[in-house]
């Protein structure tokens, strides 16, 4: 037998192994210490992951024969999921007293989560990159339902049912694929689709439409959002903002590399995608018109959003690649401090209704001022960073020759300026009626305050961050 | 060709089976008898250790665990009217579609090799050449695959450990939170099957 | 020393412009004759400006131009395919006829400042009033000065401003604000004209310059050939629609028709406004208008003639609307219209200088005749309605010799100086070139029934006023010396102003100013010979009129009686006291459907346009609610969707491959 | 030898099969099952090209995908069994109170 | 330098976070004042330098600024103006009830001035929008009743307009293939692109600039703008400077595409004349003094789109004219307004008393107690009418002449402004200042003579002496006009 030595990079791996090493203690550790402590040991394991990914960055190694790569992309990715997942842990620790997120296992469950976010976003190979999806996907229905009331159960039963369908589906399209190519890795996929002995065209279409429904559920992309409100709004709202960001960001990681790398010379799901893409623009920014509670609100915010990036797929992989790296980025930290100024406000896990927000603006005025700030950038109201991202999304889907669907994002992102001034008028321009809850403790003040800046940093300096990424173009 | 059909057969029979029967047993019992239909067609495709698997993890472990919540359950029939009696006729016709257009599909393939050269670099499917696929190839995978079952199995734990709604007595009882976090939580809960 | 030649006539309107800024400032704490007298100087300044301007531009066939200044409009013109910048100057000019205009202008000006002294005594707004005379004064100046157009409406609409401050002196009153106002939109009707008349012209001559665009026809111009230098063909149609442009600009400052009816209404300001603003000089600046713009007129003989029937028709107005009249005021401003008339058939006829001749003969005995008025009323304490005077000649003798004199020279008897002018602008009517013979003798006979009520009117005026006996309750007094003195002078001018434009059967160069005008406002060519015979006959048909109406006027008063109500009841009469309705007629026509338009825009676009929008954004919520049908809630119907998606989209792909 | 052709368009029908079922069974457990049914499916189609590459790599592949479905398993009726054991039915309509 | 103009009231307008009352009206004018100053020093000394520098180079935006002409005579009014509005609104009484008012014209006046020095589209778009927050702050916090609905309504415009700007500016450089969105790059290449890309790509730049002039039927949003506004006027006066639409027409919609320009020039000429006449004319029923300044500003804005469009140097050089010099009469009629309502209204939290004070007509004969006042008033109405010898003279006529060149039928149709916006002036001036007095009014004090003296002093002088203005706007309107075909 010639067996063929592995090929293990350690070091590729560091940021990886750090979460799930800082997971498995998060697992075992309950028995010793207190919970507190193991929020702690969480965060510190994220940061430390996060120092690992920033000092491996153009160094570009790989391990596994490429299965697995830690090149800028990734490590972007990587910083951009850690980002989020620490956002979460910090936001549970203040709203510890409410319930829900502070059971043991939540961090254990959260950092496996994460382990299998970054192995998404790091994975060259079909079935690894399956694999960082499952992790992922059973992380977050646990975390779902995880407090024992009736929303949270519906969330995680909707999600769950439903993500195993979409899992089959996407199974299905790797399997097909994998019939069209005799391949699984992303690289090799391109490089059989290039040969000249590519003769299962239409095989690989439809396996790249049933990948790209997989991958448009985990998204939310209409017409598979439909699980995306119920289970935002079920989903204890730490939970929440970790699937709005992280989840999200993770599955377009995925997204990107497939579509982006093995799949871009396909033809076949370019079309279906247009059409969804269009669809999410019209339905997550219409839907959210008219909704009363703020977490249904920024859910079909996120639905909307995700059409948004979804343009970035669609564009060329040279210019897709950063911006949607770049879009997400910011994204996390808007879309999650806007979670967190919702998380401290609400009195339990069901989020809360709009109208309760008026005279937030002079009653707490750090968090009015932060969430205001969050909803513009969501907005894309320049200087502030959503602008740049939506920005650099649009040019690079009207680059690749997009152009009515850009103009259609633009029409839809006007309309969605509806709904995000409305908390902030609320807020700031009518008098106080409801008393609202205030959990905030130092650390989601400061949370906040980091976000805020970072929005504000990342619309006024953009090439700090977008010069780097440059790199990632190939 | 004849082996195909008969298998092909049952295999549909099965699944017909698995969505129409009303009662969940008979529903799992139809999909152990496609799974070993499928098990016995891996055989024919030369795939010997994943018809073996198929057999016992799938039609022995997995389907067990279904038998066995479903009698947990103890699920009566449905009851109550269907208050979405379009989605059967929309999903059927739903499922033609799609199996027209997929089955269509699937006749266009077209074998990259020789049938039989391919066949016979399979070398049966056995363990043997298996193992050594999921240990060079494939190692990531299948070391990735660990952190899977970790998780399905911390989760798994984990719901039975869920918060009640009214977390009141909760709050007390955190007040009196000792280092052991899982231990003031449920104390009937067996910290052993987490370390597991 | 060149550059004060150059410029110290440009220092006339700024004098007055300064006494209003001072007394604007710093009037209030003035005490009460000092603001007048600080006015009254300014100008007489200007005045005396305006003779040394004459003097200096009198032996000069150029005119002369100011050295001082700058840039005022951006303007591009294309030279040879390049846009070259020639921004507009802002510059003065002062040629024959301006001269002549500024003499007018601050010499008659100067004694209605003085007479003004004496009229405005007590008045709260005594300082107010003398700084919106100044700068009225001022902006005529800069108007009759300008050397390009833009400037020109400068002051073409800064007397319009003055004219709505001073018609609305008294402004408590809502009747004399309304009519101010009335002028300054009517006005600006015209200016709206004047402007597309400038902007045709700038089309067409590519510049807005007054002489440039004048000299570019050349000396001499022959009917029906292309001679000027610009390429633009006499009666070519840019010329012909500018000039008619710029005569509907011209009616609107001087109240022809249509647009004649705020000149009645003006009367409303205190009386020597109405000498100096509504008949001696800001009315007459579309007369002006058109003298300066006679290059282009004498090249238009389509607009001519309208000029001309324009003219024609709004004499006949006026007059008409003048008899039955009964504030001593009103009739004197339907005069005004009526012999505004008279000049644009002058100007339109082509001869020029005769517009002018009439424009100063009329300063002088119709601000005779309104400061008459003025020193009537102030003796009777305001009171304005005629049948409530009479006999006022033993009361008023200094006001009424004046008044007699005026009252004859606007009636054209001779040697006055309105026979003169009159007779000037008849025969140049009866030989004009422009609309063909028969016109022309239309337009003068015309010209000789207007002469006939002309005199009537005025008779009938001075009569009530002044002969019988007195039916009112006040107690008359003659006015102070500062009001009598430049009524004599007034009276004086009137006698004497004819002379200088002599008719020609008397010789061939006593007309001093046709031959003054002949390089700034030369006649238009083509004018028809008659003979002398032929021309004294006219003269003596136009005396015969004047004598006529006044004769008949006596008859009709001595009939009727000093209060004439006998044919005043008339519906004729009753006609000429509403003006021929046509104030009536614009209300129902214009102004009511303008308001009920501009309401209903105003409803449409606060609620209408609001309410159409609104259901857009509506339609818009309502499509993000029907969404939520859709998200029912079941999970089955969730996967339907997934399902339908999957199923929609693979059905495409194969039918793709398929096909 | 059979082609490979029919092995994927029985995965097709199986799996079309498995989808429909999803749609109309009320019960949760029934729905999974059907989830089953699909991943079977495309194990299937794995196997058949797997033959038709004449690469076992796709077999492996197959064996991994055993494990993950076992894992979801795992979590699946964990989520299921605790969300059911004090309600009546496994019927998942009585969980819609979330929409709109 | 030029960094320090744009930035400094932003600086500033945080510093004055921290501080309350007088002093944060001290910091806030000391800020606005030396913007100005440093304003008026590049002018003096003619600083036209470019600066750029990459901002994210790897998509092609740079940080491009540079003050020539036109931007630097807007500039000057609008440090100006601003400077003399926060001094007034330090004066009021209820100043210190409304003190976010700094801060937010600060950041307001940041937000144009960058919008005039910007030369990289996508910096231009930057500025555009993100004046829009405080715009929108202003008139949420300190509005009046309805100030939500109006809100939301500016608000939705104007980013429905400014998104598909956007939209056209990304393509703009997709088709030409530029290296970045620097105008100096792009222009030049966008002459190449086909008449129907270059008229899909200048309908987007319009769609934001026919909002933010506005045209008719954009323009729904701008009455209840000012009305629902503080009725000082310190955010009208900011809002009328915000009216950047021509200059964005004139900076890169026209040079970009002169063709689609040209192609299209009859259709906006009528809808601007249009505009202009509509407005004015619906100002002539306006109840409402700020709605009467809305709909006379919307006249206004009809008239420098219509000399924008009339593609001709005259038209564009007249319409910046206007533009600029609107900016200063047109916010002094706020101020007037403001000054007037501190002096009738009893109580500025009373929505009844503020809309009576506001109210055309409600009170009559003020001349008699206040003739200064109504001088002043009197006066700043000519010029808003465009009477010659004030300022928006220069403009108007300069407009008209250049879009008679181009269209003699829609100048005409504008032309009856004139008529119309005497009508609703004078009407609207007598019925609260003349007739019979119903009320009498404190007389103009040394404190409101301090803010009108230079504005006045502004409005009057450079209606006759423009040439000083004019020099600064003819190279850049005659490059632009060159490339039009200089008709």
């Amino acid at each position: 037998m010639n067996l063929v030595p592995p090929d293990v990079n350690y070091y590729s791996m560091l940021p990886f192994i750090t979460v799930l090493l800082t997971a498995v203690f998060a697992t075992i550790l309950p028995f010793y210490v207190s919970r507190k402590a193991i929020a702690g040991l969480s965060a510190v394991g994220l940061l430390v992951a996060l120092a690992a990914s920033i000092g491996l960055w153009n160094t570009n190694l790989s391990s596994f024969y490429g299965a697995y790569r830690a090149d800028n992309f990734a490590l972007g990715f990587g910083i951009v999921l850690i980002v989020g997942a620490l956002i979460a842990v910090i936001s549970s620790v203040d709203v510890a007293k409410r319930g829900g997120t502070m059971q043991a296992e939540f961090f254990a469950i959260l950092l496996y989560a994460v382990s299998g976010t970054m192995l998404l976003a790091s994975a060259h190979d079909l079935i690894v990159l399956l694999i960082g999806f499952e992790v992922m996907s059973l992380g977050v229905y646990v975390l779902s339902s995880f407090k024992e009331t009736s929303n949270s159960e519906e969330a995680g039963l909707k999600y769950f049912l439903l993500g195993s369908f979409a899992s089959a589906i996407l199974i299905f399209g790797i399997a097909l694929v994998f019939g069209a190519t005799g391949k699984f890795g992303l690289e090799a996929i391109n490089t059989a689709v290039l040969s000249p002995e590519f003769k299962n065209s239409s095989i690989a279409a439809v396996g790249a439409l049933f990948i790209l429904i997989g991958f448009s559920f985990k998204v939310a992309m209409a017409p598979f959002h439909q699980w995306t409100p119920d289970v935002y709004t079920g989903a204890p709202t730490v939970v929440t903002q970790f699937m709005s960001v992280a989840v999200k960001a993770a599955a377009f990681a995925g997204f990107l590399h497939i579509f982006g790398l093995a799949l871009q010379n396909v033809s076949g799901w370019q079309t279906p995608l247009q059409f969804l893409i269009a669809l999410t623009l019209m339905i997550g920014n219409l839907s959210a018109l008219r909704q009363s509670n703020l977490k249904r609100m920024l859910a079909y915010s996120s639905v909307a959003h995700a059409g948004y990036v979804g343009l970035a797929v669609l564009a060329s992989p040279s210019q897709g690649f950063s911006s949607a790296l770049y879009y997400l980025g910011i994204y996390t930290l808007m879309n999650a401090g806007a979670f967190a100024v919702l998380n401290v406000l609400s009195k339990d896990e069901d989020g809360l209704e709009i109208e309760s927000l008026a005279g937030l603006g002079s009653s707490k005025p750090l968090l009015a001022a932060t969430l205001t700030f969050f909803l513009l950038s969501l907005a894309g109201i320049p200087p502030l960073g959503g602008f740049i991202g939506k920005y650099l999304i649009f040019s690079a889907a009207a680059s690749s020759g997009y152009y009515g669907l850009v103009i259609l994002a633009a029409l839809t992102s006007a309309v969605s300026l509806a709904y995000y001034l409305r908390p902030i008028g609320l807020m700031y321009f009518r008098p106080r009626v409801t008393v609202l809850p205030d959990f905030s403790g130092r650390s989601t003040r400061v949370l906040l305050l980091v976000c805020a800046a970072g929005v504000l940093i990342l619309g006024l300096v953009p090439n700090a961050v977008y010069g780097l990424l440059e790199l990632v173009k190939k | 060709m004849v082996v195909f059909v008969i298998l092909a057969v049952l295999a549909i029979a099965g699944a017909l089976g698995t969505i129409t029967f009303k009662s969940g047993i008979y529903s799992a019992l139809s999909l152990v008898g496609t799974l070993l239909t499928l098990a016995m067609m891996y055989v024919t495709l030369h795939a010997q250790f994943l018809a073996s698997v198929q057999v016992m993890v799938y039609a022995g472990a997995i389907m067990v665990l279904f038998l066995f919540v479903i009698m947990l359950l103890n699920e009566s029939q449905m009851s109550g009217a269907d208050p979405l009696p379009w989605v059967q006729p929309v999903a059927i016709a739903g499922g033609i579609v799609m199996a027209a257009a997929l089955a269509f599909t699937a006749f266009q393939f077209k074998a990259p090799k020789n049938l039989e050269t391919a066949t016979a670099a399979l070398q049966g499917g056995t363990p043997g050449v298996i193992g050594e696929t999921l240990f060079t190839k494939f190692l990531l995978p299948f070391e990735a695959v660990s952190i899977l079952l970790l998780i399905a199995v911390v989760g798994a734990v984990s719901l039975v450990h869920r918060q009640p709604a009214h977390n009141e007595a909760l709050e007390t009882t955190s007040e009196h939170a000792t280092d052991d976090a899982y231990a003031d939580e449920v104390s009937s809960s067996n910290p052993a099957k987490v370390v597991a | 020393m060149d550059f004060l030649n150059h410029n110290l006539f440009a220092l006339m309107p700024v004098l007055p412009l300064l006494g209003w800024l001072v007394l604007i400032v710093w009037g209030k704490n003035m005490k009460e004759p000092t603001p007048g007298i600080i006015a009254s100087s300014l100008v007489f300044l200007s005045f005396v400006l305006a003779i040394v301007g004459f003097v200096q531009v009198s032996p000069m066939k150029e005119p002369l131009l100011n050295t001082l200044r700058w840039d005022f409009l951006p303007m591009w013109v294309l030279e040879k395919g390049q846009l070259v910048s020639k921004p507009l100057q802002f510059g003065f000019a002062l040629d024959h006829l301006s001269s002549i205009m500024t003499l007018i202008i601050t010499g008659i000006g100067f004694l209605i400042h003085v007479f003004a002294i004496g009229y405005m005594q007590h008045d709260k707004g005594f300082s107010r009033f003398f700084a919106y005379l100044n700068f009225f004064i001022g902006m005529m100046l800069i108007l009759v000065l300008a050397d390009s157009y833009p400037v020109l409406f400068i002051g073409w609409e800064g007397v319009g401003v003055a004219s709505y401050l001073l018609i609305g002196f008294w402004y408590t009153d809502r009747k004399n604000s309304d009519a101010a106002r009335k002028a300054f939109i009517v006005n600006r009707i015209g200016d709206a004209f004047l402007m597309l008349g400038m902007f045709l012209l700038f089309m067409t001559f590519q510049t807005l310059n007054i002489h440039e665009i004048n000299s570019s026809f050349g000396s001499v111009v022959i009917p029906n050939v292309t001679t000027i230098s610009t390429g633009i063909a006499y009666g070519s149609p840019p010329l012909e629609l500018a000039a008619l442009f710029l005569l509907l600009g011209a009616a609107g400052k001087s109240a022809q028709l249509p647009l004649s009816t705020w000149l009645p209404d003006a009367m409303a300001g205190p009386t020597p406004v109405s000498a100096l603003i509504h008949a001696a000089t800001m009315v007459t600046a579309g007369v002006y208008l058109v003298a300066r713009s006679h290059g282009i007129f004498a090249n238009a003989p389509g607009a001519s003639s309208w000029v001309m029937w324009i003219g024609a028709l709004t004499a006949v107005y006026g007059a008409l609307s003048a008899i039955a009249q009964t504030d001593i005021k009103k009739i004197l401003a339907y005069s005004t219209v009526s012999q505004l008339g008279y000049m644009f058939i002058a100007v339109g006829s082509g001869a020029y200088w005769v517009g002018i001749f009439h424009v100063a003969t009329h300063a002088f005995f119709k601000a005779l005749l309104f400061l008459s008025s003025g020193s009537v009323i102030h003796a009777l304490d305001g009171e304005q309605d005629v049948r409530q005077m009479g006999g006022l000649r033993e009361k008023l003798p200094t006001t009424h010799i004046v008044s007699l004199i005026g009252t004859l020279a606007i009636a054209g008897i001779i040697p006055l100086a309105g026979f003169f002018s009159k007779d000037a602008i008849l025969s140049s009517a009866f030989t004009s070139p422009f609309g063909g013979e028969f016109s022309g003798y239309l337009i003068w006979a015309i010209g000789l029934i207007v002469a006939f009520l002309t005199a009537g009117y005025m008779w009938r005026w001075y009569t009530l006023v002044f002969l019988g006996t007195y039916r009112g309750h006040a107690h008359p007094h003659e006015s102070s010396s500062v009001m009598t003195i430049p009524l004599w002078i007034l009276a004086g001018l009137s006698v004497v102003g004819g002379f200088i434009g002599l008719p020609h059967f008397l010789g061939k160069n006593v007309n001093w100013l046709e031959h003054f005008l002949e390089e700034a406002a030369p006649n238009a060519i083509g004018f028809r010979e008659i003979p002398i015979w032929g021309e004294a006959i006219l003269i003596a048909l136009a005396l015969a009129a004047a004598i006529g109406g006044i004769l008949f006027s006596r008859w009709i008063i001595a009939r009727d009686g000093a209060k004439s109500a006998g044919w005043i009841a008339t519906p004729f009469g009753n006609a000429s006291r509403k003006a021929l309705f046509l104030d009536q007629t614009y209300d129902v026509a214009v102004s009511a459907p303008a308001k009920f338009v501009s309401e209903q825009l105003e409803l449409a676009d606060t609620h209408g346009l609001d309410r159409g929008i609104g259901a857009i954004a509506n339609g818009t919520v309502e499509a993000g609610a029907s969404l939520s049908v859709w998200q029912s809630g079941f999970v089955r119907a969730y996967a339907v969707a997934v399902l339908l998606g999957t199923a929609i989209l693979v059905g495409y792909l194969a039918l793709r491959s398929f096909a | 030898m059979v082609e490979t052709q029919y092995y994927i368009a029985l995965a097709a029908i199986l799996f079309s099969i498995g989808a429909v079922g999803f749609l109309t069974r009320r019960s949760a457990i029934q729905m999974f099952l059907c989830v089953e049914l699909m991943l079977n499916a495309a194990n299937l189609a794995l196997v058949a090209f797997s033959r038709a590459w004449g690469d076992l790599i796709a077999q492996s592949a197959v064996f991994i995908i055993l494990t993950l479905a076992a894992a979801e398993v795992a979590i699946g009726l964990g989520i299921i069994v605790a969300i059911f054991k004090k309600r009546p039915t496994t019927n998942v309509d009585v969980l819609s109170s979330l929409k709109g | 330098m030029i960094h320090l103009i744009i930035f400094i009231p932003l600086l500033f307008a945080l510093i004055a976070l921290f501080f309350r009352g007088q002093a944060r009206a001290s910091v806030s004018i000391f800020a606005a004042l030396s913007s100005f100053a440093l304003t008026a020093v590049v002018w003096m000394f003619k600083i036209d330098t470019v600066y750029r520098t990459p901002w994210i180079p790897g998509a092609g935006v740079f940080y491009s600024v540079t003050f020539d002409g036109p931007s630097l005579l807007l500039a000057l009014v609008a440090t100006l103006m601003t400077s003399m509005t926060l001094i007034y609104f330090s004066f009021r009484k209820d100043s210190h009830q409304a003190e976010g008012m700094y801060p937010l014209a600060l950041a307001m006046l940041t937000g144009l001035l960058g919008i005039f020095a910007a030369r990289d589209l996508i910096l231009f778009y930057v500025f555009f929008e993100a004046t829009l927050v405080p715009s929108l702050f202003m008139l949420g916090l300190y509005g009046r009743k309805n100030r939500v609905r109006a809100l939301t309504k500016m608000a939705l415009y104007t980013i429905f307009g400014g998104l598909l700007m956007l939209v056209s500016i990304i393509g703009t450089k997709y088709y030409t293939n530029s290296p970045s969105f620097d105008f100096l790059e792009l222009f030049g290449r966008t002459n190449q692109l086909d008449l129907e890309t270059q008229t899909w790509l200048f309908l987007g730049f319009l769609a934001a600039f026919a909002v933010k002039l506005p045209l008719f039927p954009l323009h729904n949003w701008l009455p209840d703008f000012h009305a629902e506004n503080h009725p000082s006027g310190v955010a009208d006066v900011m809002g009328t400077l915000y009216k950047v639409g021509g200059y964005g027409l004139f900076r890169f919609a026209l040079p970009l595409f002169p063709a689609a320009a040209q192609n299209l020039q009859w259709v906006f000429m009528f809808l601007a004349a249009f505009t202009a006449l509509y407005g004015a004319w619906i100002a002539f029923s306006s109840k409402d003094f700020k709605r009467l300044l809305a709909y006379a500003g919307l006249s206004h804005m009809g008239l420098v789109a219509l000399g924008m469009f009339s593609l001709n140097p005259i038209g564009m050089a007249g319409a910046l004219f206007l533009l600029a010099f609107q900016g200063v009469y047109s916010s002094a009629l706020f101020l007037i307004v403001g000054m007037l309502e501190e002096r009738l209204n009893k109580d500025s939290h009373n929505e009844k008393t503020t809309s009576q004070a506001l109210e055309i007509g409600h009170v009559r004969g003020l001349a008699a107690s206040a003739p200064a006042f109504a001088g002043v008033t009197l006066l700043l109405w000519f010029a808003s009418i465009g009477v010659p010898g004030l300022a928006g003279f220069v403009g108007e006529f300069s407009i008209f002449l250049g879009a008679y060149q181009a269209n003699p039928w829609a100048t005409a149709l504008a032309v009856s402004t004139v008529i119309a916006s005497a009508a609703f002036a004078l009407t609207a001036y007598q019925r609260t200042w003349l007739e019979e007095a119903t009320t009498s009014i404190p007389e103009l004090n040394a404190k409101d003579w301090f803010v009108l003296a230079p504005i006045l002093a502004v409005t009057v002088f450079f209606g006759v002496f423009s040439g000083s203005a004019l020099k600064l706007l003819e190279p850049s309107v005659q490059a632009v006009a060159g490339l039009l075909g200089g008709k």
